[in-house]
């Protein structure tokens, strides 16, 4: 059990996965500001790149990574009530829906590149691969972190310290929160 | 001393200090080459002279790394080395081949050499820093993994400690990526591709595991915090370094052939390089102002900080300054290259191996606590002549390069000055580099003498 | 203030509003600089619900809720402000 | 708050992130090795710039010169030495390529000093051949203009 003393400041998870969130947001906000950038210096470059995009499956994804969150936090509010077979239970969900956005991603890199579009096509395309498959690789990883949490919190890993759980559900939240960003600095804003 | 067999080390650095004078020598004659053309011509060509340089200088760092290993490696594993005996006949073997190399260099035109080596049945020479014959190559090899069997040994028999782990994933990942230095095919541009996978994947790579390896062991011993919080940090600054700095082979690829789209990752990558570094040196300065004891060796201690420093300011100032594309396009192969590269090797891997050697050396030859209050003197003085001579090399080089880029790179074709032309116009600065290269030397010599100054044994304060 | 499975449906409603908001102006005939604030408006409200209620940074030490707001707030802050210009 | 800060965690983030970036670098050699053929120039890589490769290696030219601005800088860039040197014609390039190579050392007091490599005509035309190929490999524009 959790015992963090009500009105006690406490930071969720081991502190050095915030040292690493910090940096992984760092290099996100590098990529994005690139996007920006370039896409202010190649108007018309951009926008047809971007009308090749598929908005809705971009939709669908933000809205599987935000729902997948949701689950994940769930699942550490019943780790936190010592419930573990049901935090590891809506871990398992929370996988669930966010293999959703790897099926759409990978029908939408599958159609893109039918039509010939690749990383090297030109900046637009670079960084649209590049930044998004950089993201879909953090979303396997964050897949894999939940799927070593679920598996321990079923052995009863957590009874004494739910730590672990609030570190790989930071990971994912941060995943989430850089495709909120995302989503609409590729697919909407136009 | 711990462990008898930690005196392996010592022949390792004595050679590495030997071949860093030799590596300041041919430093300044190349320097001088560079305002007094036919300064030894044809007796030692500038490129020959040049390859002397810049070989030792690898040569010895590596000399240092395997004596550092050989020095903490049991003293982490607490245990006796695995074979002192395999030690010292590699010792022996890497002298002598490195010796024979640099005579072979010297002595007799690079072509012949070539040729006396059989280059042709194997072609690896001829490429930066990789100019040593095929045979001393397999000959680096086999003593790299002589060195990894014994060290991997050690470190298997005894406590696995994280400074072990890193430091021993380093060495092998420095072994692992040489291989590339047998790939050499005919196609220019997959040649200079796979160069830098050696290149930059070990400098900026794999030898930030062993420096960090190394600074890491030499704090928990001159400041005495808890061995739990430096491997932490530790563990989350070689995590940012390999991050950020395996997609930043990227800012290698910009003009060599590639596609266009390395421009794009290898400029953000590379532009979070300093990360690693700049946290290397809070961390440093960190670990000392949270100290538990004051170490008598002050010597060592100023040598880490500084190393942090340095490596913060060479590797990672003077490497963002010209990482962008945008940038690299106009500085690219000029003098900032040049100033870079002499601050960056100076601070990160010069000042490691000097650290380790300013620890570890005095406890070699029984003196515990370090050396005599007076020989640190001489040490501390040698500390800072050399610290500034090159901060001052960089910034000559650093002046000669913008007035390059200025004169021979922005103008148009037909506008811009010719290579020669521009040489000419900006020998001040390599005059004024070739005086703080002497100064250099006069700071390295005091190193060396510091050596043999005697003194009153440092009595330590309980 | 103790987190509650209410108070997470909640920010996920909300969630699943401003994304359909945002994803529903993008259709819209808006001009650039409106689109741009308005979206990234939603995307700095979003990231905060997520930073304080998902990540439960509401309770935990001012530095570390600081930091990340303050990095969701430059990363919005500077693609806006480059997006415009 | 540091004693929550865990070395199992700090080790995971090491191994996960070297990992990942590790496989990503794997992924975009591999697309890079897919786009090369477009740009190495390597249908004009003949026997003899093979050879001119190789005498550019054995007499260690990058000792002093860059080629597409690596080596040493001490003398000027040879990546594009075909550009500044041929006006667009082979002829003309080999010869002043030939004339070049015999003249060396100029031997005026003072002054940088290029060796006597002594090669043969046979080997100075594959030298020159390499230099023409080099210069053929797609750099994006670089160098900024033909003085290199």
């Amino acid at each position: 059990m959790n015992k963090s003393v009500v009105g006690q400041k406490r930071l969720p998870g081991d502190l050095a996965i915030w040292i690493f969130i910090l940096a992984e947001l760092t290099v996100f906000a590098a990529l994005f500001i690139v996007f920006s950038v370039s896409k202010s210096l190649n108007v018309e470059m951009f926008a047809e790149g971007q009308a090749t995009l598929h908005p809705l499956m971009g939709l669908i994804n933000t809205l599987s990574l935000i729902t997948s969150s949701f689950f994940v936090a769930k699942s550490v509010l019943f780790a936190s009530q010592g419930q573990l077979a049901k935090s590891a239970q809506w871990v398992w969900i929370g996988i669930a829906t966010a293999s959703i956005y790897i099926v759409t991603k990978f029908i939408e890199y599958q159609s893109l590149m039918a039509l010939g579009y690749n990383l090297r096509t030109n900046i637009f395309y670079t960084l649209y691969f590049f930044i998004t498959f950089f993201h879909f690789m953090h979303v396997l990883m964050g897949i894999v972190i939940l799927i070593v949490v679920a598996n321990k919190a079923r052995k009863g890993g957590y009874e004494s310290d739910i730590t672990g759980v609030e570190t790989g559900a930071s990971y994912w939240h941060m995943v989430d929160m850089v495709w909120v960003v995302l989503f609409p600095l590729i697919y909407v804003i136009k | 001393m711990k462990f008898q067999s930690q005196s392996a080390a010592m022949p390792y650095f004595i050679f590495a200090l030997a071949l860093f004078v030799g590596q300041i020598v041919f430093g300044l004659i190349i320097g001088l080459q560079y305002v007094v053309g036919d300064f030894l011509f044809p007796e030692i060509p500038f490129n020959v002279a040049r390859m002397v340089h810049t070989n030792l200088l690898i040569v010895w760092l590596l000399f240092g790394f395997m004596g550092a290993a050989y020095y903490l490696v049991p003293e982490e594993a607490e245990t006796e080395l695995y074979s002192t005996k395999l030690a010292w006949v590699l010792f022996w073997v890497f002298a002598a081949a490195g010796t024979l190399t640099i005579i072979g260099y010297l002595a007799v035109p690079y072509a012949t050499l070539a040729d006396i080596t059989g280059n042709g049945l194997l072609p690896t020479m001829g490429r930066e820093f990789l100019e040593m014959p095929t045979i001393t190559k397999v000959g680096i090899v086999v003593v790299a993994l002589g060195f990894l069997f014994n060290i991997g040994m050690t470190m298997l028999r005894g406590r696995k400690t994280v400074i072990n782990i890193v430091l021993m994933t380093g060495l092998l990942g420095l072994a692992l990526f040489f291989l590339f230095s047998f790939y050499n095919p005919h196609n220019l541009a997959l040649d200079k591709f796979f160069w830098w996978w050696v290149v930059h994947l070990w400098v900026e790579g794999v030898w930030e595991l062993i420096m960090g390896a190394i600074l890491a062991f030499v704090l928990i011993k001159v400041t005495g915090v808890d061995r739990e919080v430096i491997e932490k940090w530790l563990y989350i600054i070689i995590a940012m370094a390999l991050i950020t700095g395996i997609i930043g082979t990227g800012h290698h690829f910009f003009w060599i052939g590639p596609p266009e789209y390395w421009h794009y990752l290898g400029s953000i990558f590379s532009a979070l390089e300093p990360i690693p570094f700049f946290m290397m040196t809070v961390f440093a300065f960190n670990m000392v102002s949270r100290r538990r004891r004051e170490h008598p060796n002050r010597a060592a201690t100023l040598w880490a900080l500084g190393c942090a420093v340095m490596a913060f300011l060479g590797a990672g100032v003077w490497g963002f300054l010209h990482t962008l594309a945008p940038v690299n396009y106009y500085t690219h192969g000029t003098q900032i290259t040049a100033a870079h590269g002499h601050m960056a090797f100076y601070g990160a891997y010069v000042m490691i191996v000097i650290t380790i050697i300013s620890y570890a050396m005095p406890i070699m030859r029984g003196r515990p606590n370090g050396n005599s209050r007076q020989a640190q003197t001489v040490e501390m003085w040698s500390f800072w002549l050399m610290t500034i001579a090159m901060v001052f090399i960089t910034l000559f080089l650093t002046a000669a390069g913008i007035l390059q880029v200025w004169m021979q790179r922005v103008p148009e074709s037909g506008q811009a000055l010719s290579f020669m032309a521009t040489q000419d116009n900006i020998a001040l600065f390599y005059w004024l580099r070739e005086i703080s290269g002497v100064i250099f030397f006069i700071g390295l010599l005091t190193y060396i003498a510091s050596f043999f100054v005697k003194g009153d044994a440092v009595e330590v304060a309980e | 203030m103790q987190l509650t499975s209410r108070k997470l449906t909640g920010t996920w409603l909300l969630l699943i509003a401003l994304t359909l908001t945002s994803a529903g102006l993008g259709s819209l005939e808006l001009s650039e600089e409106l689109l741009v604030f308005l979206v990234l408006l939603t995307v700095l409200i979003k990231n905060y619900q997520i930073i304080d209620v998902f990540m439960e940074l509401k309770n935990a030490p001012l530095l570390w809720r600081g930091l990340m707001q303050c990095f969701t707030l430059f990363i919005v802050v500077a693609v806006g402000v480059t997006l415009i210009i | 708050m540091a004693e929550r800060f865990t070395k199992s965690m700090a080790r995971n983030i090491y191994l996960g992130g070297s990992t990942f970036f590790i496989l990503l670098f794997l992924g975009l050699t591999f697309d890079t090795m897919q786009a090369m053929p477009e740009r190495d120039n390597r249908e004009n890589l003949t026997e003899s710039v093979a050879n001119g490769k190789l005498l550019w290696e054995e007499n260690n030219c990058l000792g002093c010169h860059t080629l597409f601005g690596e080596g040493a800088y001490f003398a000027p860039e040879l990546g594009n030495v075909y550009q500044r040197r041929s006006m667009g014609n082979d002829e003309a390039f080999i010869g002043y390529f030939k004339a070049w190579m015999n003249a060396m050392p100029t031997n005026v007091p003072g002054r940088r000093q290029m060796p006597q490599f002594n090669l043969n005509d046979q080997e100075l035309e594959d030298l020159a051949a390499f230099l023409k190929y080099a210069n053929g490999i797609n750099t994006n524009d670089w160098p900024p203009n033909v003085e290199g």
